[in-house]
């Protein structure tokens, strides 16, 4: 199985320092099962980055780590701080961790309490809650929606709202899971114009071949818990040889 | 999907993963009854029930240390009983005063607080034991054939099937809202506790409205596949003469255990 | 955090007498009789799908908590949300199930003495949740709310008394300290079941009013229930103070009704379950254990046997015969 | 908005009469909204039809009449039998219609007993049940997880169960709503092979544009309860304004 060696350092032209370093990242679930097996990665400002690989490649485990949530070994930074558990609090404000399912993201009744968690949460005095989740809002375009109740809306309606309760968070990074799944081609045209507008840096990860020849120059492969390709997205999506390996598709 | 730390079934190919999951429940609740009935104090007889869990755990391929191991967590329980120290009336061992009240150790208390724990570790293991070589599904047939209700058991059969779906669902909302659980630098976060209260009661009815339209959902599939109101199942299980003949040894040490502890 | 949270409510097996043990059986099945006959003829067809994923809902619903203090965290036991959503015959039925998983599936309260914990977490939190909320249904929202929030406290508190009651009758616990002990430590967890109920019915209140209406205007024996809400409430809020303060009257009681030995004599350690007019003590326990089992099995037969008629008529079926044999019919 | 015509009667090749026959179908929903205005569809033995269309069209409301778990006005017939309540059974046995999502349609503990629960509740006897649940689970290659639990199982792996479970009840139309949703490459690639060789008339509603060119020669677009447009495959995705007034996309 050839495989493309991992680039470890790409600078894009865009780049303007690291935002996110990765360093040799282990972890096994409880049951035994290893998910991770050394992943090293690093992410500038201003990169717009694909995570993809078949089912079960790790992609959502390594995403679960960026901001604490599952606890691996290795390091992790972020913005020169390096993650511990004393500045869980404080790294989670700085990455926006948006689930596959949005459903899962949107627990309160309305879509204003929604937005409003994370701010809330963080401290905030009300007023700077309320100019917060009025930005986030507009940035996907949902201002109107405030008072809607998330759970009579469209999966593209959530989803959106999905990306603005972590955006009112004001993340350095913003890492989606999985965004396009389950979305109808129209509501997929206005998700991928969306991501194209936020001046932000983001990991996604994604089984849409087509999204990720749209919308990402810089590609990441992963598989059995490796990165095994990092590079140009036009490079790795010529390489036939790579993808069929992975069990991915040329769009 | 991931929530295998839900099934306690061990696949083995073991003569006690064979036998009949009737044969199996009744001699488990069988034993535990008996466990029940066994005097305080009688060693013996704790003993020859003791043999009869190794017994078993050696018939059940699981290695001799398994529910021996799993028990433990069951065991932190047994302080619930420490109250049974004070309020069997007996000799005084030793007396002391705690707020408005006086408590006195006695010896019957203290012979009836260690039967209890043991007699709960026996019943404990043997419970461990039969869900870890009875698959669950299996479980449910056999207390079908019992002639518990078929409502209760056909409920217990979709909870055991969807607890997998739910509380993935669950661990996603938890890791969400752990995700955004964050906090400004040098800020103080977090919320007061009626507002966290407010935001689980929020993920409650989440789930609630998802489980409920779930299971509309589900009518629905069941509908299309000819549901009328009566599950109908094949069940795949026969009772041979080796299961009759595991039964009735089972019996046999059950009883002899109560003679000793009796007499 | 891939376990059944550890409620404190859960008795393990041994904890009770098999009289007191066996007793609980027999209430809970009776029950639970009523409860299969009654849910069969309010809900039909679509029961069984819903009970089932709702008793899953309970389950799941029970790992979401919510930090209190210091450490400690409150999370649903779900008995008075099921009553609610439901109506408290089905409710009742969704909470036995999650109570049978959680002991069969992992060893959370003994077989036993499910009986009891049936009992005490499924059947009476349903019994005092859906009578309060009975008597407030016609009611505005603030008055709704406020009555369920008493209601989820109250019913934590009578599983908890009529746990410690429980544990008295067997003999393992002096009243006036098994009492207190047990209501004070609940008092805080029906705090959070409170706020947490009161929060998912909102919840539901606001994004989808129309499926709380279902589960009450099934309303058989609305009269009846708010009675037994009642009732109930006031067991709670009078039996308590006087329990932990007065025990000897009901230690009197308990003498009378044979479940208690007064004698503080050689007999002491086997106090617990005896058959009065017997002599011989150890007799007497086998006697009473036997009893006791005839007893339950007698039940269970029956109750099994009337269900099983009754199933293939009772559900709703409009425009589909439903002549097949139950399940239990269809053996090889 | 140019609109195709809807054509409503196509022969084709493999043809060899009519399986299904909907005329003039019209449904609201209880709450009042409006999901089908007429709807006529024909269905040919051994036609493969792909149902497209944005979200909300009405997709999923229309396979609920075909074996009848909504009832709306207008005519219904299969094998020319017309749908009615006396003989929702039998035609249930006909219409085998897999959902969405395989969590809702795999509702029994293990593999073996969901695809017996058609046939069981068929009332056919119990060497039948077992011969075909053998052989639809031989149709969608998972023999050998007759005795797995379903829970345990992956998401392709549930949805070949999931067909599994109507293939055994013998149905004459295959109804199938969205199959490929959530299913990354290598699955996907697995589901079009094993459709592609299901000698069964099909009727699949789908947000996956590749999919209906590569498997299906006939399309029906769907909008706002409405066929807009019912014709070969080929004509329909060369449509590029039918298919933008529809919120649909070239593949
Ligand atoms: N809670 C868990 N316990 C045990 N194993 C797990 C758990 N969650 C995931 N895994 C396993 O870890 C591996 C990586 O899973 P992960 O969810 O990260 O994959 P993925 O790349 O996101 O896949 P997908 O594309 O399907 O989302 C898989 O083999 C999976 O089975
Ligand atoms: N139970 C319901 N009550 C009221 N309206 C409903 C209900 N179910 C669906 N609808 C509405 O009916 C319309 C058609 O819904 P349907 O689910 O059939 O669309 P669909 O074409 O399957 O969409 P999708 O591609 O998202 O699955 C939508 O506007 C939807 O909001
Ligand atoms: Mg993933
Ligand atoms: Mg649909």
């Amino acid at each position: 199985m050839p495989i493309t060696h991992p680039i470890h350092k790409m600078v894009f032209p865009e780049s303007e320092g690291d935002v996110l370093k990765v360093r040799d990242l282990h972890f096994s679930y409880p049951d035994g099962h290893v998910a991770l097996r050394g992943i090293s990665l690093n992410l500038c400002s201003g990169d717009k980055v694909a995570l993809v690989g078949p089912n079960g490649a790790g992609k959502s485990t390594l995403m679960l780590h960026l901001n604490g949530i599952l606890e691996g070994r290795g390091e992790i930074e972020l913005r020169g701080l390096r993650l511990s558990r004393n500045n869980l609090p404080v790294i989670r404000s700085m990455v926006g961790l948006v689930f596959q399912n949005p459903d899962d993201q949107l627990f309160s009744p309305t879509v204003f309490e929604d937005v409003a968690f994370g701010p809330l949460h963080m401290g905030l005095p009300e007023a700077d809650v309320r100019a917060r989740v009025t930005s986030a809002l507009e940035a996907v375009r949902m201002s109107a929606f405030k008072d809607r109740l998330s759970h009579h809306l469209s999966v593209g309606e959530k989803k959106r709202i999905a990306i603005a309760t972590v955006l009112s968070m004001n993340p350095s990074v913003l890492v989606l899971d999985e965004p396009s799944a389950g979305l109808d081609p129209r509501a997929r045209r206005s998700l991928i114009n969306l991501l194209r507008e936020l001046p932000i840096t983001m990991l996604v990860s994604t089984h849409d071949m087509r999204l990720v020849q749209e919308l990402f120059p810089r590609t990441v492969v992963m598989d059995d818990g490796q990165i095994v390709a990092d590079g140009l997205t036009r490079d790795i999506l010529e390489d036939e040889e790579l993808l069929t390996a992975h069990g991915l598709e040329k769009p | 999907m991931h929530s295998d730390a839900f099934d306690r079934y061990h696949h083995h190919d073991s003569a006690l993963h064979r036998l009949d999951p009737r044969i199996k429940v009744v001699v488990a609740i069988a034993f535990i009854l008996s466990n029940a009935l066994l005097p305080d104090g009688a060693w013996m007889a704790f003993g020859l029930a003791w043999l009869f869990l190794i017994l078993a755990n050696a018939l059940s391929d699981l290695g001799l240390g398994y529910t021996f191991r799993r028990s433990f967590i069951a065991l932190p329980f047994a302080l619930v009983a420490i109250t049974v120290l004070f309020s069997v009336p007996g000799k005084p061992l030793s007396q002391f005063h705690f707020m408005m009240w006086d408590f006195t150790v006695t010896d019957a208390g203290l012979l009836r607080f260690i039967s209890i724990v043991i007699r709960s570790w026996l019943s404990v293991q043997m419970a461990i034991l039969l869900v870890a070589v009875t698959r669950f599904p299996d479980l449910i047939h056999a207390f079908e054939h019992l002639r518990v209700p078929a409502i209760l058991t056909t409920i217990i059969a979709f909870l055991y099937r969807y607890l997998f779906v739910l509380t993935d669902e669950v661990m996603r909302l938890l890791r969400a809202r752990q995700s955004r659980s964050a906090a400004a630098a040098g800020q103080r976060s977090g919320g007061g506790v009626l507002w966290r209260a407010r935001v689980a009661g929020n993920m409650s009815g989440q789930l609630f409205l998802r489980s409920y339209e779930r299971s509309d959902r589900i009518y629905n599939a069941m509908l299309a596949r000819g549901y009328d109101g009566q599950l109908l199942t094949l069940n795949p299980h026969e009772l041979h003469a080796r299961d009759w003949a595991y039964a009735l040894a089972a019996f046999l040490f059950i009883l002899a255990t109560q003679f000793v502890g009796w007499f | 955090m891939l376990y059944s949270p550890i409620q404190p409510m859960h008795i393990p097996d041994n904890f009770l007498s098999i009289t007191v043990s066996l007793i609980c059986w027999a209430i809970t099945i009776i029950t639970l009789g009523v409860a299969i006959s009654r849910t069969n003829k309010s809900l039909g067809e679509r029961q069984v799908p819903l009970m089932g994923v709702m008793a899953a809902f309970i389950f799941a619903a029970q790992m979401i908590n919510f930090p209190v203090l210091g450490g400690t965290s409150g999370h649903l036991l779900g008995g008075v949300l099921a009553a609610i959503a439901l109506g408290p015959w089905a409710g009742m039925l969704v909470m036995t199930a999650v109570i049978a998983v959680q002991g069969l599936l992992f060893q959370d309260g003994g077989l036993i003495v499910m009986g009891a914990n049936i009992l005490n977490m499924g059947l009476l939190t349903c019994a005092v949740g859906y009578g309060l909320y009975r008597s407030v249904i016609g009611s505005n929202r603030t008055v709704k709310l406020a009555v369920i929030g008493v209601a989820a406290w109250l019913s934590v508190m009578a599983g908890a008394l009529s746990t410690a009651l429980q544990i008295w009758l067997s003999g393992n616990a002096q009243l006036q300290v098994i009492v207190p002990a047990m209501l004070f430590f609940h008092a805080f967890i029906g705090f959070g079941e409170a706020l947490i109920t009161v929060a998912a019915v909102l919840f539901i209140i606001r994004t989808r009013p129309d499926l709380l209406g279902e589960g009450t205007e099934s309303a058989q024996g609305g009269r009846g229930w708010i009675l037994t809400g009642v009732l109930l409430t006031l067991i709670v809020v009078l039996l308590s103070p006087f329990a932990s303060t007065n025990p000897d009257g009901l230690n009197r009681v308990a003498t009378d009704l044979g479940f208690i030995q007064s004698a503080q004599t050689a007999s002491g350690p086997l106090a617990g379950y005896t058959v009065p007019f017997l002599e011989s003590v150890s007799a007497s326990k086998i006697v009473a254990g036997v009893i006791g089992i005839i007893v339950v099995l007698a039940i269970v037969f029956i109750t099994g046997r009337s269900m099983q008629n009754k199933r293939g008529l009772n559900t709703q079926s409009n425009n589909i015969q439903a002549t097949r044999p139950p399940i239990e019919n269809r053996k090889p």
